[in-house]
């Protein structure tokens, strides 16, 4: 039966099970597939804490999400069109999010009164109406997975595990998705298991096959490649971004690389894939704990690496009196925050935007470090090296946050040209920098003698003959470094501190906002990840025929010198937070402007939609009065 | 290894007016240390000293090396990082008891395990020097103090049995006002490769004076420490006219050891030191004979033995991976792109 | 002490639905405790289950008493607190091999030394379950994990040596398949005072599937496993027909504890477990028998003597504190006023 | 020789020597015989951070400042009019800080060549015209003391140390100090050592003696005492005074009480003190660090007590992580914070108001807590009081912020009635609290269930039979404590847990401004330690015929709901604050207001006099332009 083939801009697809089931695996394959094909996409891991939570469970359930389209887009979409769900559970805990009309794909080999009952359906909601307003495939999609493996060595229970396989083959059926890609795959990741490759691939035709031949499908669907800048691309996450940062970093600083860590979700992917490059001269240090972490890293920066410690919020906390001492010695040192629910352990595997204040001031006394915040995966690329160019350059400890939504998000990204990556040579110090008149005889090496631009102290690393010097976290003479009481002293190295990262804003280049006719009254501030969604609501106020200006800030300490007037031209400046306010808070200290906080502390990123509301209501009534966004 | 380049204990001397109190013990061990150093052979700037904090901690300022003061507990992690991207150099750790077995247990007993190669200077007065006299994991239970001014209940760590149970390869003690017995230790822990942890025994005569009095003391000191030598009898106090030794370590029917009175260089109960014992529980059977009066201690060099450094094991890899796989002109390049592009 | 409260072992379920791996070695552990709780003779609501973060640290969420999920490493600490303050309560800390040994190693070490009245249950997996399969302190050297692609280069503890070590009162071994086993040493634990030790040797099927198999496997445990029970011969493996054991740890000519086959009943070197020796060297000795591989691993008590808890010299200071001068009705005030005053 | 008496209204001395000279025993004695003479008085202890640095360094000099009158007073004074020098550096070390025709004392003994050039002197400065424009006595104090115990048996060394009681009995002569007490407080700490009390004795009487006979002094001096509100008095530095409060609290609150603690300058002293009232049932436990302080601590709360931590800067930036915990946990926890100079190792023995901001927020995630702050020696007991009535109130750590100024310093305390102390006592809970409606099955405890004023929740302690729960740091669910992961419930509890810590305004008690007249344009604001110099600069202003108005908070948070309208009364706010403007940006951020952060950052607290010269300057041209202060 040749079927039609229908025409879409854009498409948003989750597929949900067990955690056992899968999902994420099948979740980036469809990803890899669609990225493959050119779309622009933009995808939405979302798991539970547990390993393996017990299975048909609600807690149990992962699901990912991915959208793609033939323009350029921001989010993994606020409402799926398509789920496929293959349990009761997941059907139960997605359902809420599914708009009326969507389709829903479910596999109903567990929908028995049993499974039904323990995630409290008393009837089956395929039969009993529930879904009356979507539609709905329900299929045996285990049962065929099952039969398409009948000839199989597995056993009943492996063969079964391929149902998501089968899942993918059909979805990519339904999307006209390249399938070589998934094909190779599968070979490569069971090279060692080939009856289990052999098992998967099975499947996955047959359900490629299945969608191709049943009745249940009129239809398949076509979204176009969308049409982005020429180059070349890939499909990347935020975590694998910022680590390839971090080693094109290494590689443009020409700095051995080193990374000190303790694992912890969801930063301990950065640790994984560093560990896997040590032909750049990569070290990774799986330290005891956290304080190991940034103190080895510390004391690698001391002997001349390009130092790193990775974590999130728990671990970071931990870190404070470190980051002190690095302040104190003035060192270049990295400290990347992925940040997650909180408060405590919180919620581990959900996003949230809530470490900012805590990078701003989560340590003893006056010891500012520049904070900056990547803001989608792929720029967690660029992040780094900014992160890095500042840490160099300033002889700091400089903060980036990325979060849980956009470390494991993922979405299209340039693959940037590596000659034009900034050089971020270093020059160590080799000779003793007294003259006689500045504060050091001739021949003496004084650690504290700062460049006069950028008030960044020599970076002498040991092996260096005729420098040898003690630093530490006792308060230090200007100049010499050598311990001092003196109350003067202590003052005037407290502010120079501070200069020195307050100077940082002269190198920040002008920021450019999204201000089309550049007669919006309303803006927009941001940070992080939040860019995606915000972007995506200036859109769609902008279709609606308003005006809105967005702007959103990579810098947040120190802010960059023309932020006060560009908050000046508006008249409401609006700041969307996943947490309680902490930009506004540092925004309305500065600036004294009475911004408007919108925050939602849900574990999951803002719907596109939700925000353009609220912007809306602010453009027409100058106040947040939706009920979907607090504020 | 110890290339003379005519350095002198001067050379590693700081202008920095040296600030602990008249009469600490800490002035002796800086003075062994700056006298041991020419012995290294090698040159002051790749020689770098970590501390954490207390009065001990303060020593970096004085060696005219390197130096990093840090925070409290925190210098064996410190000093991880610098040795393991730093092949290169001499790292050393100046700690206190509380520095090092306080705040900063975790990180220590780390080190040891990895083996690290860093050598650990623990400065053990038994007592808080820095913040006026509290008592420490390693004051004796009943120690009257400023925070136990009942006794403290605090049954004490000994820190040569928590060092073998974490996997030491060098451990050893000495004394602070024996200075060629503490030099010839420290010869011996710079030897070493890996991590070497050497309890120095330090008074603090503002907040704990004569805590080891007794092995100072020439009436006591010969019948209270256990000098081990490798391959010698662990015999000390006085020899008797029949040439039997006054006190010794003998092994007892259980297969403990244990001190014994006049025995004969030939009994066969008699143990003979063996440092270089693959398995700890020699050593730690040693460390076992010492009671918390500090009677029966031995000094010197408790275990020392051969194993992979974990900086060298991390360079090997480091090496092996780019042997490989180099990372030439093209690789970032190619990293960067991965597998599956597409190009528009 | 065990009166019988009537309780079952369902009792000490919760309504909680158990959130680990199907076939995680953590259920077995749980059905065993919970099993055991009633022998305790003691009220649910006087005993407390404390934890630390990972998989294993889920487990107060499933037993029915109080019991609080605390943070990564600290349990050991809180419980400290919470048993200090009130020695009426049972305390029992859940842990992981990397919560205690990794980023909790230093107040595990600290309540050891202490003796503070907990029962600790380390679930040894070898890994980092909760983050998803890193390398723990206590993996083998040269294991591939997401964070070692090339294998760890980490000399890992060895936890009862660590423990032993740290001045432990009370140290076992156990495995969680074998029930009657976990239960007995959990019943040994619960009796004592202070800090009892139990490490469960636990498998974690997703990221560490078989760490113990030989263990378990009923063609090798025999030979591997070493049972421990005071007063009986080291002996393990099967018995030959001449009465002599296969297997079992003799202390040879050096004193060293080693394992030997075919070793007579009557033979002088064969090792009688004395669990409650004083110098802990024998224990040490014990815990170095096995290899890294798990081969001879000694299960049961290794070590288990008397020693007063940090609990009741606490509260013995404070009773004798009140009884030398009770805080009667003026003592505020008195205090307050303090000696020198004057009035206006 | 009868000599006269010249009245005084008020006089500051300070001593100074080595630190191994007895400088603050000294001090504290004098002090203590000027609060026995009934003077208002304030002390201000300043000493390096070595135990003994080494004998006649300028880093060695430790000094003891008191500042004593007939009226209230409330600093240390700005600049002593006596100073008594026990050798050079503390000579050298001082000289800056006294004004022209102030009284030196010199014990000349060390004059030499060789000392003085130790410190940089190449002459006498006794006797090369350096010293002309004070009234220098220059005297042999050493000698004077190592004669008076010529026929004692000790060693010429061992009599030397008894020359600061020489110098203690030549000041209590010449200030008419009572001197019994110190006699009895010789003897009884010299108990075990009748020899060396006996020198102290004889040393102290010579230099009484000395004092009426010798004809260097023509004069002495009298101080009547001060008419304070009538009540009995005690001399109390802040560490002690909080030490007090706890004990109080815990007595007030029926609670045992649980400090967790590892030492660290300034705040050992209240981990010592605290373990000599084994006898009020009080529990001290000297941790292995300070995550284990707090980490006990909690546990105690865990079980029923008063649980306390206290530590410094940087050992508050290690227990970050555990205070998200017990702001997760609802548990009632102290966490005393005695601050001093930052960062990182900073300036241990000297003072700063530099962790405001850490209190705030140094943890991840949103975790709020209630902070509040001590202003003078003796208000810490009162600050220590309100802390637990919060922290018990509302069950939530409560930070409390004091200062090494005010921890060390010290002043008269009026002794409190204890029957006028708070009643604390706590309800635990005994009985199950679901009512079958409230989310709970009749007979089923919640353990999140809130008081619907307070929003605190019930705190069942281990050993209530069925009320048997469990707690964590993971995201719970309303009502039953149970993981929770759902998004609308993470919302709702942060959002719960903010409105908890900001409900807490409602039960604070009106601000007080002091503004005599009602009708001055500027607002000085302050918070912790500078009362003293604040008050005291208001003083000067107002005497000069200038307008200020006066405002210093306990509560920073939250903020007490009339700040904002009393903040909006003046033209201009200014905060004085030891950091870089901690106070003000929380201000601003709240109130949108252009408050003028006047900072220094010299461990040392404000001078009165520079305080008022800015004061003034803001009154008469509303902007700061004093050189002496930062801003
Ligand atoms: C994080 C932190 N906690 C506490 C302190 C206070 N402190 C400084 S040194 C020290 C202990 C010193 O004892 P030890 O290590 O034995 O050194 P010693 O002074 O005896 O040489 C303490 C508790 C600190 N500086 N930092
Ligand atoms: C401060 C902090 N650091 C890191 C983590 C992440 N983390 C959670 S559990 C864990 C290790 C778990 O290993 P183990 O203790 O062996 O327990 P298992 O899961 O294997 O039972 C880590 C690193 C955390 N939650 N908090
Ligand atoms: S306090 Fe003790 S350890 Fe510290 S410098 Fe003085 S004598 Fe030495
Ligand atoms: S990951 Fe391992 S330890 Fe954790 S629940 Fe699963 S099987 Fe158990
Ligand atoms: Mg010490
Ligand atoms: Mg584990």
């Amino acid at each position: 039966m040749a079927k039609s083939v229908e025409q879409l801009d854009r498409v948003v697809i989750r597929i949900a099970g067990d955690s056992g089931d899968g999902m994420q695996l099948t979740g980036d394959r469809f990803t890899q597939e669609t990225a493959m094909f050119g779309n622009d996409l933009a995808t939405f891991p979302n798991f539970p804490a547990e390993i393996r939570a017990p299975q048909g469970t609600l807690a149990g359930v992962s699901s990912f999400q991915v959208h793609f389209a033939d323009h350029d887009i921001l989010t993994p979409g606020d409402r799926p069109d398509v789920l496929v769900a293959m349990n009761p559970a997941a059907l139960k805990a997605n359902l809420g999010d599914m708009p009326k009309g969507a389709i829903l794909i479910i596999d109903t080999h567990d929908f028995t009164d049993r499974a039904l009952a323990r995630i409290g359906w008393n009837s089956n909601p395929i039969t009993d109406g529930t879904l009356d307003s979507f539609q709905v495939h329900p299929l045996e999609l285990t049962q065929m997975t099952l039969d398409a493996l009948e000839s199989s060595e597995l056993s009943r229970k492996d063969a079964g595990r391929s149902k998501n396989m089968f899942a993918l083959g059909l979805l990519s059926w339904m999307y006209s998705r390249p399938t070589e890609g998934t094909l190779a795959f599968v070979e490569k990741k069971f090279a060692n298991k080939p009856d289990i490759a052999a098992a998967n691939i099975t499947a996955f035709k047959a359900g490629y096959a299945f969608g191709e031949t049943t009745e249940a499908f009129a239809v398949s669907y076509e979204v176009k490649p969308a049409a982005l800048a020429s180059g070349t691309y890939r499909n990347i996450t935020g975590n694998l971004a910022l680590a390839y940062g971090l080693i094109a970093a290494g590689q443009q600083s020409k700095l051995p690389v080193f990374l000190g860590a303790y694992p912890i979700t969801p930063a301990s992917d950065i640790l994984h894939e560093l560990s896997k490059h040590k032909r750049f001269g990569i070290r990774t240090f799986q330290a005891e704990d956290e304080i190991a972490g940034i103190g080895a890293a510390l004391g690698a920066a001391f002997g001349g690496s390009l130092a790193i410690t990775t974590s999130s919020g728990p671990g970071i906390a931990l870190k404070g009196e470190t980051i002190g001492l690095a302040v104190s010695l003035e060192l270049p040192l990295l400290i990347i925050d992925i940040q997650r629910g909180g408060p405590s352990t919180g919620l581990p595997t959900k996003t949230e935007q809530s470490d900012l204040l805590q990078a701003m001031f989560g340590r003893n006394g006056e010891a500012p470090v520049p904070v900056i915040a990547a803001q989608s995966p792929g720029d967690c690329f660029d992040a780094a090296i900014e992160a890095v160019r500042m840490a160099l350059t300033y002889r700091t400890p400089v903060f980036l946050l990325s979060d849980g939504y956009i470390a494991n998000g993922s979405e299209p990204w340039q693959v940037p040209d590596v000659t034009t990556l900034p050089d971020l040579t270093v020059e160590f110090a080799t000779e003793p920098n007294g003259d006689g008149t500045n504060g050091g005889k001739v021949g003496e090496y004084l650690p504290y003698l700062r460049d006069p631009q950028t008030l960044a102290r020599p970076w002498a690393v040991p092996g260096t003959a005729g420098l040898e010097h003690r630093v530490g976290g006792i308060e230090k003479a200007d100049k010499t470094g050598n311990i001092s009481y003196d109350p003067d002293n202590h003052d005037f190295m407290v502010r120079t501190r501070q200069a020195k990262i307050d100077g940082i804003a002269k190198s920040l280049p002008p920021l450019v906002v999204d201000d089309p006719d550049g007669d919006a009254s309303v803006l927009v501030l941001g940070w992080g990840s939040t860019y995606g969604p915000i972007g995506a609501a200036c859109r769609q106020v902008r279709t609606s025929g308003a005006k809105i200006a967005q702007l959103h800030l990579r810098h947040i300490n120190p802010f960059p010198d023309d932020l006060g007037d560009i908050l000046a031209r508006y008249e409401k400046v609006v700041i969307p937070e996943m947490n309680l306010g902490q930009l506004a808070m540092l925004i309305r200290a500065k600036y004294l402007i009475d911004a408007i906080s919108v925050t939602q502390v849900r574990g999951l990123p803002f719907k596109a939609d939700e925000l353009a509301d609220m912007l809306t209501s602010v453009i027409n009534t100058g106040a947040v009065n939706t009920e979907s966004v607090n504020s | 290894m110890t290339a003379d380049l005519g350095l002198k204990a001067k050379d590693f001397k700081t202008d920095q007016e040296v600030r602990w109190c008249p009469g600490c013990g800490d002035y002796a061990i800086l003075a062994a240390v700056q006298g041991f150093m020419p012995e290294l052979g090698i040159p002051k700037e790749d020689i770098v000293f970590v501390s954490g904090i207390g009065c001990s901690s303060r020593f970096p300022y004085y060696m005219n090396t390197y130096g990093m003061h840090s925070i409290h507990g925190r210098a064996p992690a410190i000093a991880t990082g610098l040795s393991t991207s730093r092949t290169d150099l001499s790292v050393w750790v100046v700690t206190g008891d509380g520095d090092a077995l306080s705040i900063g247990g975790n990180h220590l007993i780390h080190a040891l395990r990895r083996n690290v190669n860093l050598t650990i200077l623990l400065f053990n007065n038994r007592i808080y020097g820095l913040t006026k006299g509290q008592y420490s994991p390693a004051s004796e239970l009943g120690k009257i103090t400023k925070s136990s001014p009942m006794g403290s209940i605090d049954n004490p760590f000994n820190p040569v049995s928590v060092a073998l149970g974490a996997e030491a390869t060098f451990v050893a003690r000495t004394l602070d006002s024996d200075r060629k017995h503490l030099q010839s230790v420290l010869r011996a822990a710079a030897e070493h490769k890996g991590t070497a942890l050497v309890e120095i025994y330090q008074n603090c005569n503002i907040f704990n004076d004569g805590a080891y009095e007794i092995l100072k003391d020439s009436d006591t000191r010969d019948d209270w420490i256990i000098r081990m030598e490798h391959g010698q009898p662990l015999s000390f106090g006085a020899t008797n006219d029949d040439g039997s030794f006054g006190k010794a370590v003998i092994r007892d029917e259980l297969g403990n050891l244990t001190v014994a009175e006049n025995v004969g260089p030939d009994d066969s109960r008699l143990v003979i030191h063996d440092a270089h014992a693959d398995n700890p529980a020699y050593a730690f059977a040693l460390s076992r004979l010492q009671s918390l009066d500090t009677r029966y201690s031995p000094m010197g060099v408790f275990r020392s033995v051969e194993r992979p450094t974990y900086d060298q094991l991390m360079a090997d890899q480091l090496d092996t991976a780019a042997a490989k796989n180099p990372a030439g002109p093209d690789a970032l390049a190619s990293l960067l792109a991965g597998a599956d592009t597409w190009t528009l």
